[in-house]
């Protein structure tokens, strides 16, 4: 029913299923040998920044665009051609659609 | 014959696709890629000295052409009809919001 | 022999159309060619006897197609 | 029951026809509504009865206009003279999974387009658009495939341009109609080709009489770029994140099936059409290159992009790539029984599961982004933020489909991309490590999306929005019960429909001689 | 605006001639060239020519776009309907050729000169469709013509998200 | 895309397609003609009509025909959805 | 209501001239009759109100009809043969004069109008370039402009009389 | 009878030949519309006068509907082309006018005078 | 008993060469109403020569195409004329 055999090995989920909830029972159990001093509604729960004060809750948000940026930069070479290529003009597309059908038109009657 | 001028006639509208800025050229471009098609498929049915494939007081004793490709003709040039309206009306909208047809402007959607 | 020529100066009218509706400038000149060139390709398809496809062509290709292309270009014209 | 092809298609054709005249006749208030999730829920469960019908019974055959259904030849003929539906294991899985996420996606739209007007116009072209992909998923000439191919590139070129005061929607529409229309004409050219070589355009007379020699290899060459691109594979992709980003969302849900429509009409042109008669092994690599192609570069724009949507709609690239991969591995080594056998079905049945997972779970994302869409009103993700607070059940499933898309188990995802993994490496190692780095890059971005628009502090513009609409969680609910179910039984589904599909697009004989009588 | 007095009465004379044609196009599809989607043409043509000699006002007081969509609507069903009504054999089933009835003469093998009563259900298929083309074609000219009329968008609208 | 990669693509494609086309088959001679030889033959008696084109058409691919009706349906839907906004007075 | 049942009528005759010679009875066979009388009452019903307004009624007389294929025949042919002659003669010296001038029709009718102005496109020298819509005037570019407020005589002979004879 | 349906269709060529030619011997819109509209038409109706007359004979010889039909169907369209002929070129004529382009070595013009162009 | 085809049929190519030369007045054309002049011209060619054709051909159905471009090709010129004049 679920055991799935994908060429070399296999795959079923509920025994996933089964050893993750049995990993997760086990950390559960592991925290809650911890500490239980902390209290709610006390100074505990406030983040604790060097004696600064907390910025805003708009200003600890991390902006989408700037997620990755350093992944995006170090492959600046290798993106500034790709965005470079869609340029959004459609006789660009057209002749990408040309272009490939020249090239695999060429490529099928030659082989 | 007609054969090389299917040919040419695919080859004029590719490019008017390709190389004009203007998108209504582009729409007459599609429109003769389309003719050039519907040519092309009534001369594979073309048989010499036939005549057309009604019996309705037709000529005695002659061949008749094949009906197939006129049937799939019609069909095309209907959807042909189909494709340069929705495409015109979209052109004119766009015009309506950019103010120009030239596809190097119509390009806010890119990268 | 006469329906071979019958067939190439139809053809030739077909390109020229094709050819003046790509390369003209004015947009309008270029329906006035697409016109033109949906009128020869309705007469070559007379010639190679398909008369269905023929009626369908100057219905469609010449008569409504030129139509909607005019009111795309009243459209979009600027004033 | 043996009416059952046509019923499927026909049926909502009839709404389809008839949602017009209903709204002008007045009816309830959701009278139209109520017909088109009626239509598609009827096609639904036809499409699971015929399914039966072939696993028990073999490929079906339907002929249009002949005495008995199943009458392809005519007396003394040996090619068939009307136009057939031929419903093999592939054609239902494909219609099975288009309905599924048709039926989902109308179901979502009732309130997703409450403001909006000309709601009768846009079921109409819902229904129609249905009606092109599973058309052409069923049919089984090649004609009728670039009728309803015609069909479902105008219905979606409608709909992208369905918001028709957004500049962007029109201008993604253009270009969609453009570069749509023209494959669809060299789509013809190549059945031009094709008839004026052998005087047939049933798939399978064609493909008993293939010589392929340079015509066909022309033909051939048309047909494969044409439908590469209307399913989007890198560099022939440029339309559809446009298009997909600006249609309205659960249209967008059903692109990405009619999407596969057209990955569909590839395979069946490459295995039913040309199959072992071709250089399989170039045809394979040339599939196989646009596979790796499309979930390199797709996966690498996608990480870049700043707009929900658009994000998205590099992923449903990506994710092509996969499907391309595994059939196209399945494909090199058609000609090959011993490696077909012992790696190249594994890698199709990848490839296939791939499709079917594909369409639920993007189709899911889709619907996700429309809801925040819906309810924050942009889909810019620098604006967005700390939704999780308000949309506590569309962040549930946003989860689901982003595990699912990354391959985390025990997700659908991960069962057919392990599928891919595992036998792909068999056939070329580089190639399933390449597919490993782009499921990580894909999480990544994930990842991005679930941090900048769902997590975070709540922001203060969006402080009182509320959760989706009801009809629009059912819509979401569907497709998130189909990730999960086909995640936690994934063998059933691969025994049952998966496995089917791939042992018909290999086996070209069967699908031949269901039409042409013995071989 | 109308055009010049001479064309309208041309029209006016030129108006059922192209009405009677194209039903005799739509009518005739199964003996002589045309058929439902040629003949649908022509009478849209015949609107067509309406529109353009006429004004838009007196085409809209002549032609109400219900009018066209219902007409659209219900050739495109009675043509699938006749389709599903060969469904006691298979869809699109040609259930009344030689079969006596109405459209159901056998017509003689070789050339003839034609019997109207005969093709089974071409005919009204021929009908259905020409109903229908003529409205969608009519459909789109009224609207194409109408939104070529739209003012542009204002600039606000324009504005993209950034 | 530079415009040189266009041209080049552009020119060696149509020189490909134009080269397919001359040599398809000799203009006028289909190489093989059994499917139309059956409709010219069995049309008047199948479906009692003399023109053969309209048999086909309506009969023998009958579903082509309702697929281009929805083709043409579909645009026209699609144009009143995008101009839908004139109506609205 | 006159005008609805004169455009079926001549609809129907349309439609029987179109079918001429498909069958027995007389030249028509009896489902071609029977199929013409819906054609000709939807025909007349979509075009007898601007038949009506544009053509009329003094054209159901047939002694005009009479009248119509005599000038059909004998001056208009004639003029036109003349017209033609006038062409090639100018197409091979090429000497023209060419003006557009007003001239005074007189005719109430627009009917009358249109024929006169398709007849004088027709015939020497001539060609109908815009009408006056209140005062039923023509503008014609006359290729050989002989004088400049020319009488309608000069320009287009007794057309406006046959014009008037015919259609008023 | 053949020599009169020769004569008819050599004089319609002779006429559409002067047609043809006359567009390109003219030097503006309206004296091309001349050579046009009327040489056309009437080449039109003798090439079509020797149509008919070719239905007809064959039919009083041979007794075929069909010869019949082929005459009909031609004066229809001969009607046809009758009455569009003049029109259109009016039509065009009108359009030119409108669209400024003046005829040219023209020695009045009463249309621009009235619309206050000359 | 007279055959006359092969003159119906020269008359159709010389029609079909005037078509030519009319289509270069199209081409030609220094304004836009002088290429409509051209176009007009190339209709009437093209009906008689379908007229001529269908007699050259002995077929009667043909000349049915002759009618339908006549009218057809007039609301064409139609269209362009109201564009020109600007009254569209």
């Amino acid at each position: 029913m679920t055991l799935l055999y994908t060429g070399q090995g296999f795959w079923d989920p509920i025994a996933w299923l089964f050893g993750t909830a049995f990993a997760s029972i086990l950390v559960y159990w592991i925290w809650s040998k911890g500490r239980g001093d902390y209290k709610k509604g006390t100074e505990q729960v406030k983040p604790f920044l060097c004696g600064n004060p907390e910025p805003g809750k708009s200003e600890i948000h991390v902006r989408a665009s700037n997620i990755y940026w350093g992944f995006v930069e170090a492959l600046k070479g290798y993106y500034e051609p790709l965005i470079g290529m869609h340029t959004g003009e459609l006789s660009d597309y057209v002749g990408w659609f040309i272009g490939g059908l020249a090239l695999l038109t060429f490529v099928i009657l030659v082989v | 014959m007609p054969f090389v001028v299917v040919g040419v006639m695919l080859a004029l509208g590719l490019y008017a696709i390709l190389f004009s800025k203007n998108l209504i050229k582009i729409a007459i471009g599609l429109s003769i890629v389309e003719s050039a098609v519907n040519l092309f498929l009534i001369t594979l049915g073309y048989v010499k000295g036939a005549v057309a494939p009604i019996y309705t007081m037709a000529p005695a004793g002659k061949k008749m052409v094949l009906p197939t490709p006129q049937a799939l003709t019609l069909t095309a040039i209907v959807i042909g009809l189909a494709t340069t309206a929705m495409l015109l009306s979209l052109i004119v909208m766009a015009y309506k919001h950019y103010g120009t047809l030239d596809i190097r402007e119509l390009r806010r959607l890119r990268g | 022999m006469m329906e071979y020529w019958a067939h190439f100066f139809t053809l030739i009218v077909l390109v020229v159309g094709a050819y003046l509706a790509v390369f003209l400038r004015s947009l309008i000149a270029s329906v006035i060619a697409l016109s033109a060139m949906s009128l020869a390709l309705s007469l070559e398809f007379y010639l190679l006897h398909a008369p269905d496809v023929a009626i369908a062509e100057a219905g469609i290709g010449a008569g409504l197609t030129t139509a909607i292309f005019i009111f795309a270009l009243r459209g979009i014209r600027r004033d | 029951m043996e009416h059952l092809p046509i019923l499927v298609v026909a049926v909502p054709l009839f709404v389809a026809f008839a949602i017009p005249l209903i709204d002008k006749v007045g009816g309830g208030r959701y009278a139209k509504e109520g017909v088109t999730v009626g239509s598609l829920l009827f096609s639904l469960i036809g499409m699971i009865l015929l399914l039966k019908r072939v696993a028990a019974l073999g490929p079906q055959v339907y002929v249009f206009g002949a005495a008995l259904p199943t009458l392809t030849l005519p007396t003394g003929m040996k090619v068939p003279i009307r136009i057939m539906f031929e419903v093999d294991g592939m054609s239902a899985f494909m219609a099975l999974s288009g309905s599924i996420a048709a039926l989902a996606a109308a179901i979502y739209s009732i309130a997703y387009l409450k403001d909006e007007t000309g709601k009768d116009r846009f079921y109409v072209l819902f229904l129609l658009l249905v009606v092109g992909m599973l058309g052409m998923e069923l049919t089984g000439d090649i004609f009728n495939f670039f009728v309803f191919l015609e069909i479902s590139s105008i219905a979606s070129a409608a709909l992208v341009a369905f918001r028709y005061y957004k500049a962007e929607s029109i201008e993604a529409a253009i270009k969609y109609m453009v570069v749509g229309s023209l494959s669809a004409l060299f789509v013809l050219i190549a059945v031009g080709f094709l008839y004026g070589k052998y005087d047939a355009l049933n798939f399978a007379a064609i493909a008993k009489r293939m010589e392929f020699s340079w015509a066909d290899k022309i033909a051939l060459a048309l047909l494969v770029v044409s439908l590469a691109l209307k399913c989007g594979a890198v560099p022939l992709h440029m339309w559809l994140p446009d298009a997909y980003a600006e249609a309205p969302a659960s249209v967008t849900a059903l692109l990405v099936s009619v999407s596969q429509a057209s990955l569909y009409g590839l395979f069946r042109v490459c295995f039913s059409l040309f199959g072992v008669k071709m250089s399989t092994l170039t045809v394979g690599w040339i599939v196989i290159i646009f596979g790796v192609l499309s979930m390199f570069i797709g996966v690498t724009m996608a990480l870049v992009q700043k707009e929900i949507k658009r994000l998205m709609a590099f992923h449903a690239i990506s994710q092509t790539g996969y499907m391309l991969l595994g059939v196209g591995v399945g494909l090199a080594v058609l000609g090959n029984p011993f490696d077909l056998k012992s790696y190249g079905l594994m890698a199709m049945k990848g490839g296939i599961f791939h499709i079917i997972n594909h369409a639920m779970y993007k189709g899911l994302l889709f619907l996700t982004a429309g809801a925040v869409f819906y309810r924050a009103g942009t889909r810019d993700l620098n604006k967005l933020g700390g939704l999780a607070h308000n949309m506590p059940w569309t962040t549930v499933y946003f989860i689901i489909g982003a595990a699912a898309i990354a391959g985390l188990p025990p997700f659908n995802g991960f069962a057919s991309k392990l599928m891919i993994y595992e036998s792909v490496y068999k056939f070329n190692p580089i190639l399933s490590i390449m597919a490993m780095i782009v499921s990580v890059l894909t999480l990544a971005s994930f990842v991005k999306i679930f941090q900048s628009a769902f997590l975070g502090p709540q922001l203060p513009e969006y402080k009182d929005i509320k959760e989706a609409p009801m009809s629009m969680l059912v819509g979401m609910g569907i497709l998130a019960f189909v990730v999960v179910f086909f995640g936690l039984f994934p063998e059933l589904i691969v025994r049952t429909i998966v496995d089917p599909a791939a042992k018909a697009l290999v086996d070209q004989a069967s699908y031949i001689s269901k039409v042409m009588g013995g071989m | 605006m109308r055009m010049s007095k001479i064309v309208r009465t041309i029209t006016a004379l030129l108006f059922w001639a192209v009405l009677v044609f194209g039903f005799y196009i739509v009518i005739h599809g199964h003996l002589t060239p045309g058929g439902g989607f040629q003949g649908g043409a022509v009478i849209a043509s015949s609107t067509a020519l309406f529109l353009i000699a006429f004004s838009k006002d007196e085409f809209l007081r002549k032609y109400k776009d219900v009018f066209l969509s219902v007409a659209e609507s219900g050739g495109l069903l009675l043509f699938i309907s006749i389709a599903f009504l060969g469904i006691g054999a298979t869809f699109f089933y040609n259930f009344m050729a030689n079969s006596g009835g109405i459209f159901g003469s056998p017509t003689p093998i070789g050339i003839n000169d034609g019997d109207l009563n005969t093709a089974g259900t071409l005919p009204p298929m021929n009908i259905a469709v020409g109903l229908e083309v003529f409205g969608g074609l009519s459909l789109i000219l009224l609207f194409m013509f109408l939104g070529a009329y739209l003012k542009p968008f204002s600039k606000e609208s324009e504005v993209h998200e950034e | 895309m530079g415009r040189a990669l266009k041209w080049v693509s552009f020119i060696f494609f149509s020189l490909i397609l134009i080269w397919g086309l001359v040599n398809i088959h000799p203009f006028g001679e289909p190489l093989q003609t059994d499917m139309d030889e059956y409709f010219i033959n069995n049309a008047q008696k199948e479906a009692a009509a003399n023109n053969v084109v309209t048999s086909i058409v309506f009969d023998y691919r009958g579903f082509d025909t309702l697929g281009e009706a929805t083709v043409l349906f579909t645009a026209v839907i699609g144009v009143t959805a995008v101009f839908r906004g004139v109506m609205k007075k | 209501m006159g005008s609805y049942i004169a455009t079926m009528i001549l609809s129907y005759l349309f439609y029987l001239f179109l079918t001429m010679g498909s069958g027995n009875i007389g030249l028509w066979s009896s489902s071609e009759l029977l199929v013409g009388i819906p054609v000709a009452v939807i025909a007349g019903l979509a075009g007898g109100r601007i038949f009506g307004e544009y053509i009329p009624s003094s054209l159901l007389n047939p002694y005009r009809w009479c009248l119509f294929i005599y000038y059909l025949f004998v001056p208009f042919f004639t003029a036109m043969a003349k017209a033609n002659i006038d062409v090639a003669m100018r197409v091979i010296t090429g000497k023209i004069n060419p003006g557009i001038v007003k001239i005074k029709t007189g005719l109430k009718k627009d009917m009358a109008l249109t024929f006169l102005a398709n007849s004088i496109t027709l015939t020497p020298g001539t060609l109908s370039v815009d009408v006056d819509e209140e005062e039923n005037d023509l503008y014609v570019h006359w290729i050989d402009v002989k004088d400049v407020t020319p009488e309608p005589r000069d320009v287009c002979g007794d057309f406006p009389e046959w014009a008037r004879r015919i259609v008023e | 009878m053949s020599g009169l349906i020769a004569l008819f269709l050599v004089i319609g060529i002779a006429f559409n030949c002067l047609g043809a030619i006359a567009l390109y011997r003219f030097p503006d819109v309206y004296t091309r519309l001349h050579g046009a509209t009327k040489a056309t038409t009437f080449g039109s109706i003798f090439t079509s006068l020797g149509v008919i007359a070719y239905g007809f004979t064959k039919w009083a010889y041979t007794g075929e509907a069909r010869f019949c039909v082929l005459a009909i169907h031609a004066i229809v369209a001969l009607i046809a082309l009758l009455l569009t002929n003049p029109t259109g070129a009016h039509a065009i004529a009108k359009a030119a006018h409108r669209s400024g382009v003046m005829p040219k070595r023209a020695v009045v013009d009463r249309l621009a005078e009235r619309e206050g162009k000359w | 008993m007279m055959d006359m085809s092969g003159w119906f049929m020269a008359t159709g190519v010389l029609l079909v060469i005037f078509g030519f030369l009319a289509i270069g007045r199209t081409a030609l054309g220094p304004t836009v109403p002088d290429r409509v002049v051209g176009l007009d011209t190339l209709n009437t060619y093209i009906v008689a020569a379908m007229i001529v054709f269908g007699a050259a051909y002995d077929s009667v159905i043909y000349v049915d195409i002759a009618i339908v471009y006549a009218l057809l090709s007039f609301i064409a010129t139609l269209f362009i004329a109201r564009y020109l004049e600007r009254g569209l």
